[in-house]
C-alpha cells in the first residue's frame, strides 16, 4: 500500500532521510522507531502528502504522491486514517462532534456511523468527556480522541504517531488492542512510537516488524526487539 | 441569468454540515460586520452628498445658465419696434425654450435695493429686459447675437455667464467632492473588509489547517469561510445603510433656504439610492475572503 | 508637566527585552495602521471641509451680515445735509468698523447688468449710498434706526438679512454636516482601532498566555502590546494625515470663483491643522488595547 | 514548600479531587500517578495557581495561594518551574530564545544566564536546533525544550507534567538524571508521569516517593512500586 523507492527529504540544509526504501504491504503491521528528531513524524508526514520528498518516489495506494493535485491530496487523506503528534481539533466542536468530523467531511455522515462513533467512545475510553470541548479535555483522552478521529472511517491505511504518549499502560493495551483488530480487518497500519514495552505487547498478538530510522536510513530491526 | 441566481441562492443557503465548522462567534465577526456597518454608513453619506450637491449643481445650472437676458435701453429710439424685432428673432431661433418680457412689478422688485420701494419707474430710464430660457441643449449665442445686431442693433444680449459661471464652478466642485470622497470610502470599505477577512482567517487558522488535514476539499473549506463572511459584510452593510438614511431623515430639511442648498434627504424613489451599496460590499466580501481563503489553503500542505 | 512628557517618551522608547516577545509582523499590524490610516485620512477630509465650509461661512457672514446700508433718495430735499447728518450718527455709532459713501464708478458698476456700461448716472435718479461695516460684534441696528430717523428722516436703513440669511444657513448647514461627518469619521475611528486591537490580541493569545504561565507580571505583558499598538496607531494616523494633506493640496484652488467657495486647502499655518488626529488616534490607540489586554489577561488564571 | 490542605476541586459539576491532604517538604521528589484523567494535570495546576481550589488550603513557599493577587502569582510562578503537558512556545523566537525567557521575565538575562543556557541545550540535546524556531522541531525535542525552559531559573520547586510521554528511554534517563541533580541541590521536585518504568528507573538513584490519585484521593504508594 505504501511504497518508498529512494527516497530523500532534507529541511532546509539539513537532510533527514537519504535514499530510504521500504514497502508496507496491504495488510502488514509496522512499528516505526527511532532517537527523538531523527524523522518518525517526518516520515509519516511524506505518507499522508504533508510533505513532499526532496528526491525519489512514493507511492500510496499505487499512486506516485507526487503527481495529486490539492484535491487528489484531500481524496488520499480521506482514505488514510492519521493521528498527529499535536493533536489538533475544532475548539467550538464538542469531542464527539470532533471525531466524527471525517465522516462529514467525506458525505458519510449517517446512521451507520453513529452506531459506529458510540462504540468508538467506548472502546477509547472516551464516553464520559464525548460533550466536553478539547479543551476541556486532558491529554491522554485528546490522544486518544485522535486516535478515534483517524479510525471512525475506517480507512484502509492507519499512520499513528506516538499514539501513546500521554497514556497509561492499560489504555495503551486496548488501542494496541483496537490496532490489531483493524489489521486483522485487512488494514495496513504503522505505528511510530519509542514505548519498546508497547512493541513487545504487540509482538505476541500480531505478525509485526519493527522499522528503525538511523543514520538517515529505514532500517528493518531484527529479533533482538 | 436564472441559473446566476440559482447559484447565489444555493451559495447563501449553505451546506448545514460544512456550516458548523465555522467557529460561530466572536471578536472577527463584530470586526468584519462593523467595518462593513461603518464603511457603508460613510458611503451612504458621501453618496447623498454627492447628489445632493448634483441637484444643486444642475439647478443652479439650470436656473442661471439656461436664461440669459436681452436688454433695450430706454433711451433707445424706437425700443418698442427694437423689442419687438427682438421677439421676432427669438421665436425663429432654435433652442430657446421660452422667452418674455420682464413687467414693471418685477422690475421694481428687482431694483428695490437700489432705489427702495416706492420708486416711480416711470421717472427712471429703465430698459426693456427680455428673459431667455434656453432648452437644455442650448441655442448658439453667437448666432443670436449676429442676428439681433442686424434686426435689433439697440439690444444688449447678456448671458449671464459673469453670474453664473462661479456658482456652478461651486457647486460642480462640491459635487466631485462628493463623489472623491464616495471613492475614498469605497476603497477603504474594500481593504478594510479584506483585512477583516484575512484576520478572521488567520484566527481561523487552525480550524483551516485541521479540516485540510483530515481530507477537506478546499473548495468544501473556503466556501464554508466565504459565505459566513459574505453573509457578515452584507448585513454589516444593509445596518450601515440603515444608519446612514436614518440620519439623513433625522437632518433638517432644506426648507425655506430660498432653495439654495437642495435637502440631502432624497425624496420618493430617491430612499433606494443606496441599494446597490449592500450588494457592492457583498461582492468585495466574497471577492476579498475567497481570496484570502484560498492564499491560506495554498499555504498548507 | 516634564514629569509626563518624560514618562510619555519612556513608554515610546521602551523596553527592548519585554519588546521581543510581540510578534513583528503579520496581518495585524497591517490591519491596525490599515485602519487607523483609512479613518485618518477620512477625518483629515472631513476636517478640512468643516474648515472650509466655516472659512465660507464666515466670509458671507462678513461680507454680507457686517455690511448694511444707507439710502437716501435722490429726490430727497437736502440729499448732501441729510447724507452729512448720516455720516454724523455713524461716526458717533458704537459697533461701526467704517463706513464710506459709495462713488459714481462703483454704483456704475453695480447697475451696469440693468442699464448697460454706458449709462449717464447724472441722468438717474441715483439714491446716495452709504456703506457700513459692523466690527465683529455688531452694533444695535434699532438703536441706529432710531437716531437716524430723528436725524436724517430721508435715509432708508436696509440691514441686508433679506439677501444674507439664506447664503448664511447654507453655509452654516455645510459646516454642521462637516462636522457631523468629523464626528462619525472619529467614532468609527475609534471603534476600528478598538476592533483591531481586539483582534491583534486574540490572535496573540498564545503569547500572552505563555508569558503569564512563566511568570510575567500582568503590567509587563500588556505594556509591550499596548506600546505597539499606540505606535502603530500614530505611525497609521500620520499616514493618512499626511495622504490627506497631499489629497488636498492636489485639489483645484478656488483661485477665481470669485471667492463663492473658498479652497479646501488650508493656507500657511492651517496646513498644521491636522496635527491632534494622530494624537487623538495614538490616545485611542492606547486606550482600547490597554482595555482589551488587561480584559484578555484577567481571563487567564 | 507545597502543602494540600483538605483541597477538593470540581470542574463544572463533576468533583476531580475530594478533601486532599498531602505536603511536599524542601528537597524532596515524587512522582504523581494515576490514570488518564484521573487529575494529575489538575493536581500540578492548582500547585502554580492556574485553578483556584473549590475548597481547603494549598501552601506553596508558606503562602496561602487563595491569597495571593495577581502580582503574587506572577511571582510564585517566576520560582516554580513548571514543565507543561501541552508545551506552548512563542513562535517567532527561536528554541534558544524560549529557553531563555524566564530569565528575561524576571529580570536576570546577563552572563551568568547565558553560560547556563549552553550546559542546559547540551544536556537535553538541544544545542543543535537551538536557533530553529519551534514549529520547527519534532515533538520529543519540544518537550526537552519546555523542560530546559521550566529550570533555566533554577527554580526551588519544579513540577514536571509528563516530561517524558513523546522521549526515546535514554534521552528519558538523560532528563531524569538531570532532575535528580537539581533534587540533590535542595530544589523539590514533582514528576507527573504514568511511565512506571521512569519511576522504577529513579528508585535505584534517589529517595524517591509515589503519589497515586485514585478514587479522588491522593495516596501515597507502598514498596509495590
Ligand atoms: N477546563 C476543564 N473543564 C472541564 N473539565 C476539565 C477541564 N480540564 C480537565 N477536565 C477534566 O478533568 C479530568 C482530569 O483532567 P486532567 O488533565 O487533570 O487529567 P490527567 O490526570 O492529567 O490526565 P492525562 O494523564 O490524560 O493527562 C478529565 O476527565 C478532563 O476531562
Ligand atoms: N518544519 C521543519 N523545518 C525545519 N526542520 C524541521 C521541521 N520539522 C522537523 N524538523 C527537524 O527535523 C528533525 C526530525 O523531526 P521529526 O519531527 O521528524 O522527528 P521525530 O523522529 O518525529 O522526533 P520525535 O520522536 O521527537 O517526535 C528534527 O531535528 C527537527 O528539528
Ligand atoms: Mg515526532
Ligand atoms: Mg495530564
Amino acid at each position: 500500500m505504501i511504497e518508498f523507492q529512494g527516497v530523500s527529504y532534507t529541511y532546509g540544509g539539513s537532510s533527514l532521510l537519504d535514499e530510504v526504501s521500504f514497502a508496507l504491504p496491504q495488510g502488514s503491521f509496522h512499528f516505526l522507531t527511532g532517537p527523538s528528531g531523527s524523522g518518525k513524524t517526518t516520515l509519516i508526514k511524506l505518507c499522508y502528502a504533508a510533505l513532499r520528498a526532496s528526491a525519489g518516489q512514493i507511492r500510496v495506494f499505487g499512486k506516485d504522491a507526487a503527481t495529486l493535485d490539492r484535491d487528489g491530496v484531500a481524496f488520499l487523506r480521506r482514505n488514510v486514517g492519521v493521528v498527529h503528534q499535536d493533536c489538533q481539533f475544532l475548539d467550538h466542536l464538542s469531542v464527539a462532534e470532533n471525531i466524527a468530523l471525517p465522516t462529514v467531511v467525506s458525505g458519510q455522515a449517517g446512521a451507520r456511523s453513529v452506531g459506529n462513533l458510540q462504540d468508538l467512545l467506548n472502546w477509547v475510553g472516551l464516553a464520559e468527556v464525548a460533550n466536553s470541548f478539547p479543551p476541556e479535555i486532558s491529554g491522554g483522552e485528546r490522544q486518544r480522541a485522535a486516535l478515534a478521529r483517524a479510525l471512525i472511517n475506517a480507512p484502509d491505511i492507519i499512520l499513528a504517531d506516538e499514539p501513546t504518549g500521554n497514556i497509561d499502560w492499560e489504555m495503551a493495551q486496548r488501542l494496541l488492542k483496537l490496532l490489531i483488530e483493524l489489521n486483522k480487518m485487512g488494514k495496513t497500519v504503522l505505528i511510530a512510537t519509542h514505548d519498546m514495552a508497547l512493541i513487545r505487547a504487540a509482538k505476541t498478538q500480531v505478525q509485526s516488524r519493527v522499522l528503525r530510522i538511523q543514520a538517515k536510513q529505514v532500517w528493518l530491526a531484527g529479533a533482538d526487539l | 441569468m436564472k441559473g446566476i441566481f440559482e447559484n447565489i441562492l444555493i451559495f447563501l443557503i449553505g451546506d448545514a454540515q460544512a456550516e458548523r465548522m465555522v467557529p460561530p462567534t466572536g471578536f472577527t465577526v463584530r470586526l468584519t460586520v462593523f467595518a462593513a456597518a461603518a464603511m457603508a454608513f460613510l458611503a451612504t453619506m458621501a453618496l447623498a452628498f454627492s447628489m445632493a450637491t448634483g441637484r444643486l449643481a444642475d439647478k443652479w445650472t439650470s436656473e442661471l445658465s439656461r436664461s440669459s437676458t436681452i436688454r433695450i435701453a430706454s433711451s433707445t429710439q424706437q425700443a418698442i419696434a427694437q423689442r419687438d424685432a427682438v421677439l421676432g428673432v427669438l421665436a425663429t431661433t432654435p433652442g430657446v425654450e421660452s422667452y418674455r418680457v420682464i413687467d414693471t412689478e418685477e422690475q421694481r422688485q428687482l431694483l428695490a435695493p437700489w432705489f427702495g420701494q416706492e420708486i416711480d419707474l416711470e421717472l427712471l430710464p429703465v430698459p426693456t429686459l427680455i428673459e431667455i430660457v434656453e432648452r437644455p441643449g442650448g441655442f448658439d449665442a453667437e448666432n443670436l447675437q449676429f442676428r439681433l445686431a442686424a434686426e435689433a442693433p439697440a439690444a444688449v444680449f447678456d448671458t449671464h455667464r459673469r453670474w453664473r459661471a462661479p456658482l456652478v464652478n461651486a457647486a460642480n466642485r462640491l459635487k466631485i467632492l462628493g463623489w472623491v470622497a464616495l471613492a475614498l470610502i469605497i476603497a477603504s470599505l474594500a481593504v478594510m473588509v479584506t483585512l477583516a477577512a484575512q484576520s478572521a482567517l488567520a484566527a481561523n487558522h487552525q480550524v483551516i489547517s485541521v479540516m485540510r488535514l483530515i481530507g477537506a476539499r478546499d473548495g468544501y473549506i473556503a466556501q464554508a469561510f466565504v459565505r459566513r463572511f459574505t453573509i457578515r459584510g452584507l448585513i454589516g452593510a444593509v445596518i450601515g445603510v440603515c444608519l446612514g438614511l436614518l440620519a439623513l431623515a433625522l437632518m433638517p430639511s432644506a426648507g425655506g433656504v430660498a432653495g439654495f442648498l437642495t435637502g440631502l434627504a432624497p425624496t420618493g424613489w430617491g430612499w433606494l439610492f443606496p441599494v446597490w451599496i449592500p450588494i457592492v460590499t457583498g461582492i468585495i466580501a466574497f471577492l476579498a475572503t475567497r481570496r484570502a481563503a484560498n492564499r491560506l489553503l495554498r499555504s498548507l500542505p
